[in-house]
């Protein structure tokens, strides 16, 4: 079956990977990425908004046919769609006020802490897992509840894509933040393979179609251009 | 005023599909409520048990799920037939709901089941005599309905009908989860952009506020003109 | 005048509430020009009786044929009720009620309560249906309250009110459950010298009443209940002016 | 029977839902849920019979305020009732270090102030409703008994008036307790946080949204059981027949 | 008897309701053991004398003295109303009242109805209410019904409840509106007898009533009011046996 016309499923905005510019337009790594994907597969795009609690349904009673939304793979999610070949892999970091006093991470420095994760991300599902144990765990909505939380001293620390705390935290102009520690993206049981454009299973020639423009896209250098567009060079 | 970084005009156009819909899903909402009611009241077995079902479910169930059940598994099942045409004949078929039209029928079929109970107290709270002097003179159910039932539990039903539609507003704010921007998605989309919470949440509350003032005249006329003749405190 | 169906009959009609029999199998049978009257002591089940008649209560047993048409009834497991609705409708059309607690329509003015029916049910012309409206508020005395509403008029004006309400259906069989227990005796004679005139024109009724002049002076037949049964009956001068029964002549035993 | 056994292992086995950690969250969610909307209900019950009262007030001075109150707190969504009250409170200058922190630190108390006052706001609405339409008769007969306004109210107008509101307030306490999902807003675990945890933790959409559809169901039948005997013991005097 | 203060005294009352003036300044003493009737056409402002004896109607003009002391009124935007609610509320308590449309609780049963007043106003104890209750209900012959609901009720069924529950107040002066008007003439006469049987006691009442034969055997004093002015007032031999304006001798001239 061909398409001449993709639509795809976005839950905005997730600066700076999509989001809208004040003029209203949509824009973001993944809106650039995915506009040139299907240049190149010589289709139209057209990007279908939709939130997040509803996005796999939404791509099940297609409402679109694919879904390319900071998405991680993972293995429960591959049961219910296929997905392409990741296209980026993002790194999580712990974001805490620059007077917090720790230089890093681990059960012995959180002890007794409170730590901020957004609902259902796989940074919940790390710490719950790993430090449940000896620190409180609040979750939220929105990483800006959790800004305005860490600003009422509410939490000590926050553990965030990092793209994402940088974005809020660090260039607060409230109060001084800092990283705590490395940026982790292991192991891959959590953090997963990396972000993954979703299609119904039985779509496997579109999917198809995106992994073969997107080996061409990272090929040919364009792929790094729009990362730095993105996220500056990388370090 | 508060500066709302360029997302003015898109909260306006939310608003107008939180309207649009709202007001379309009252409408329906009460339809529904009506017969509900009526069925509720009614001696026939059979629609008293179906409207109880109905009233149980639907309220037994939070709204969210509820919508994602019907907008979604509605879609789905369509899809399954489609699909079924897919595979079988090769034919390629997209049957898609339209969102604004699903996102009415949801919330009007949700609303229906308490507009159901607001109805069904404000009916018991007629005086029996009253309707007994319809029926006495020949009116058909239909006629004492219309004539004496309706504009008598029309006054006890206000308070609740009000209420109802207080909510019913607010929870047009869940269409967002089948894909319709309205007034709220275009708040959390811009706070989120603009990572200021704040910012936009008084808009909003402002709008809903505005919304309230109207309706909250409209229902106050209901209320003079559905008091006549039972003389006010 | 064999041709023409008795207007409304009833034949052994049963009624209970919960676990007490409030109507123990009456039958009463009206042709047209009757004038019934049902006398009995407060609770005996007059009001029950009439009400039954037009269906406002379903009887537990017993027959209704109304201008020589039976009511179908059938058995459900709520109890007997009628087969048909649409038959007990078109019934109710051809017999007008007035209520001992008048029951006018708290929402409409007096005016607008005499002409919903006729307009409605009888799908009379508006024009029409005033006019006969004016000339019954004239009839009862009312013209000058037209525009009330019920809670605006006194209790004898309600009942006048609900009596032209009652006459403005111009129906073929009227029951009247005390018409005039809110009026003051001028009154009474008044709206009795009207069913007076109903009587003459031949017009069939069933009246519950306290005024045993009126009983005397304009039923056909006299009907005493006592305790869900009837105890006496017949033409007014037997049971008033010779009561058999103990219970009646103590019932009639002058007061004050 | 050994069949159904291994095929009930093998199901409880297969599934996401009933094992220790998830249920634990559940019952955390359930027990959250039904403290924030038994406490909140409460609470607002007892202010709205005050609130309705004033409400109904010939008195401008006593009923505007009252319907300022209630045109608020119906008029804006409880999803930015909540919000202000929990995020917005820190504002307010000093509040981190006066007496009242250590309570609104908590996610629950400023949880609860909100629903509070939303559900009061609603109830006042309905109360008042129902104290306007009681029979004008009745009252009198109360005042001609020598009733003072404040018996008439307790023992005519109110329990007359309650019994009427009683199926709009049912309508009430199951729209509270849908709206206690937005806790989680918060930071709090009340049910629908826990399924939309245990949903995104497991990627069991269908199983975590159902099964915390089927609490919130059990929980609605309780409560509308609870109204049914509610009326069947109130409403006996709008019943034809003695039972 | 100086020495007594009057229980209830009227001067010059007048109340108008949107354009028409329907009490254009009435006045009444009632003493100690008084029993005052008040006679008059439908709509001759009875019912709205009576309501306004205890304030149930706000009169626009005129005094009011129960038991010797005066109701202060003032004036507001709203129009002339008491001074002292409380005053007002301590009053009533002394007067007590049968309505024309009785206007029992809807939500308690009769004996709920009956205990309600003296429990909570006059704070008599539970069991000694309960005790008067039952007497009184033995005595309106409604034992039976003790645990309905007013809607269960026949209308004479209710007419002698409220007339009980009033009773149950063991006031020092009863106003009642029509207390006969849904009886048969049996219990007509038991509920004369019962009011018989107070005036006996001293009880002071004020009756509106259309029974000429029982203003004619207990009234001390009979009033007949016409389009709100007394017409003629005095002892009941005089009014009624020799009624002066033509508008009362038509009243009064027998019907059936
Ligand atoms: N709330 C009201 N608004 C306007 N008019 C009223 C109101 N209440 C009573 N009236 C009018 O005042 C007049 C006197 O009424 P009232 O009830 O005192 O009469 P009544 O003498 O008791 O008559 P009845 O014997 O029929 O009970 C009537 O014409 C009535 O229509
Ligand atoms: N809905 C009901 N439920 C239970 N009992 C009822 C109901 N309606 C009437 N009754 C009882 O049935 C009996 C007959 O009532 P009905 O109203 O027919 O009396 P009635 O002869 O009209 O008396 P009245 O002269 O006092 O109006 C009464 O004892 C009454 O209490
Ligand atoms: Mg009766
Ligand atoms: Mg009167």
């Amino acid at each position: 079956r061909d398409y001449d016309n993709v639509r795809i499923g976005v839950d905005v905005p997730y600066e700076p990977m999509e989001f809208r510019t004040a003029e209203g337009e949509l824009t973001g790594f993944d809106i650039d990425l995915g506009n040139e994907l299907c240049d190149r597969m010589g289709v139209t795009c057209e990007w279908v908004e939709q939130e997040w609690d509803g996005i796999i349904p939404g791509l099940m009673s297609r409402n679109y046919d694919a879904i390319m939304s900071s998405m991680t793979i993972n293995d429960e999610r591959r049961e219910q769609v296929l997905f392409s070949d990741p296209y980026i892999t993002m790194p999580s970091a712990w974001f805490a006020a620059s007077d917090l006093g720790i230089s890093e991470a681990t059960k012995e420095t959180l002890e007794g802490m409170t730590i901020g994760v957004q609902r259902g991300t796989l940074q919940d599902n790390y710490v719950t897992d790993n430090f449940s144990d000896v620190a409180e765990i609040s979750r939220y909505s929105t990483a800006d509840d959790m800004v305005l939380d860490m600003e009422a001293e509410r939490l000590d620390i926050v553990f965030l894509d990092f793209p994402i705390g940088q974005s809020t935290l660090l260039e607060s102009e409230e109060a001084e933040y800092m990283v705590v520690g490395e940026r982790i993206s292991e192991p891959k049981e959590y953090f997963g393979d990396g972000f993954g454009i979703a299609f119904r299973q039985r779509d496997e020639a579109l999917a198809e179609q995106f992994n073969e423009a997107l080996a061409e896209v990272q090929e040919d250098g364009t792929y790094d251009e729009i990362y730095t567009r993105y996220f500056g060079e990388e370090e | 005023m508060i500066d709302l970084q360029g997302y003015g005009p898109r909260l306006i156009e939310g608003a107008g599909v939180t309207v649009q819909l709202a007001v379309l899903s009252l409408i329906l909402a009460i339809i529904l409520g009506l017969l509900t009611a009526s069925a509720k009241m009614s001696r026939n077995w059979f629609l008293r048990r179906t409207a109880t079902v109905y009233t149980t479910l639907i309220r037994g169930v939070p709204d969210l799920v509820l919508m994602m059940l019907l907008f979604f598994g509605g879609q789905i099942g369509v899809n399954a037939i489609s699909d079924m045409l897919y595979y079988s004949y090769d034919i390629d078929l997209y049957i898609n709901f339209n969102a604004f039209a699903a996102g009415v029928l949801t919330i009007g079929f949700i609303f229906g089941a308490y507009m159901g109970e607001t109805f069904r107290g404000a009916f018991m709270a007629v005086d029996n005599g009253q309707i007994e002097a319809g029926k006495a003179y020949g009116m058909s159910s239909s006629l004492v309905f219309r004539r004496i039932r309706f504009p008598q539990m029309m006054r006890h039903a206000l308070p609740g009908l009000s209420n109802n539609w207080m909510v019913l507003l607010k929870t047009t704010a869940l269409v967002s989860v089948i894909g319709l921007t309205d007034m709220v998605r275009v708040a959390a989309e811009a706070s989120r952009a603009t990572h200021e919470p704040f910012t936009f949440l008084l808009p909003v509350a402002v709008a809903y506020l505005l919304i309230a003032s109207v309706s909250e005249w409209i229902f106050a006329r209901l209320q003079k003109h559905y008091d006549i003749g039972f003389g006010g405190q | 005048m064999a041709a023409t169906p008795t207007p409304l009959e009833v034949r052994n009609i049963k009624k209970r509430f919960g676990d007490t029999e409030v109507l123990k199998g009456l039958s009463l049978q009206a042709q047209k020009g009757d004038v019934i009257t049902l006398i009995g002591a407060s609770g005996s089940g007059k009001s029950t009786f009439l009400r039954c008649m037009n269906l406002l209560e379903q009887p537990d047993d017993g027959d209704l044929i109304v201008h020589g048409e039976p009511v179908r009834f059938k058995t459900t497991k709520h109890g007997r009720e009628p087969e048909d609705w649409k038959q007990v409708v078109q019934m109710r059309a051809k017999l007008s009620m007035v209520f001992q607690s008048f029951n006018l329509w708290a929402h409409m003015t007096l005016l607008e309560n005499i002409i919903e029916a006729p307009i409605h049910v009888l799908k009379k012309p508006k024009k029409e249906a005033l006019e006969h409206a004016h000339a019954l508020l004239d009839r009862v005395g009312l013209t000058a309250r037209a525009n009330a509403y019920p809670a605006q008029m006194s209790g004898g004006q309600q009942q006048r009110g609900a009596i032209a309400r009652a006459l403005a259906m111009d129906p073929e069989v009227m029951l009247f459950d005390e018409p005039t227990s809110a009026l003051d005796p001028e009154l009474v004679g008044d709206v009795l010298k009207v069913m007076h005139g109903l009587a003459e024109e031949g017009r069939t009724m069933v009246v519950v009443t306290h005024e045993m002049g009126f009983a005397r002076d304009v039923s056909s037949q006299v009907i005493y209940l006592h305790q869900g049964l009837v105890e006496e009956a017949g033409p007014p001068d037997q049971v008033l002016g010779n009561p058999q029964s103990p219970r009646l002549q103590q019932f009639l035993a002058p007061k004050y | 029977m050994l069949d159904i056994s291994t095929w009930f292992n093998d199901l409880l086995a297969g599934n996401v839902i009933f094992t220790a950690d998830t249920l634990g969250y559940y019952w955390e969610g359930l027990v959250t849920t039904t403290q924030l909307v038994f406490l909140s209900l409460i609470a607002g019950l007892i202010l709205a019979v005050p609130l309705a009262i004033m409400r109904s007030s010939k008195h401008k001075w006593i009923s505007l305020p009252v319907y300022l109150y209630t045109y608020v707190f119906r008029g804006t969504p409880l999803l930015i009732q909540l919000y202000i009250i929990y995020y917005g409170v820190v504002f307010i200058d000093g509040i981190q270090e006066s007496f009242l922190w250590p309570v609104l630190r908590e996610a629950f108390y400023p949880a609860l102030i909100a629903f509070t006052l939303n559900t009061a706001a609603y109830t006042t609405e309905i109360f008042r409703g129902a104290i306007k339409s009681t029979a004008q008769g009745e009252i009198e007969a109360a005042r001609a008994y020598g009733m003072s306004q404040n018996l008439m109210m307790r023992r005519i107008i109110l329990p007359s008036a309650f019994r009427r509101a009683l199926p709009a307030y049912g309508n009430e306490v199951i729209f509270m307790l849908h709206a206690s999902a937005i806790a989680s807003v918060v930071t709090l675990m009340d049910l629908t946080g826990a399924a939309r945890f245990v949903y995104a933790r497991y990627y069991a959409p269908f199983e975590a949204f159902l099964f915390v559809a089927a609490i919130y169901l059990c929980l609605t039948f309780a409560i509308l059981f609870f109204f049914r005997y509610l009326e069947k013991k109130l409403l006996a005097h709008l019943r034809p027949q003695d039972a």
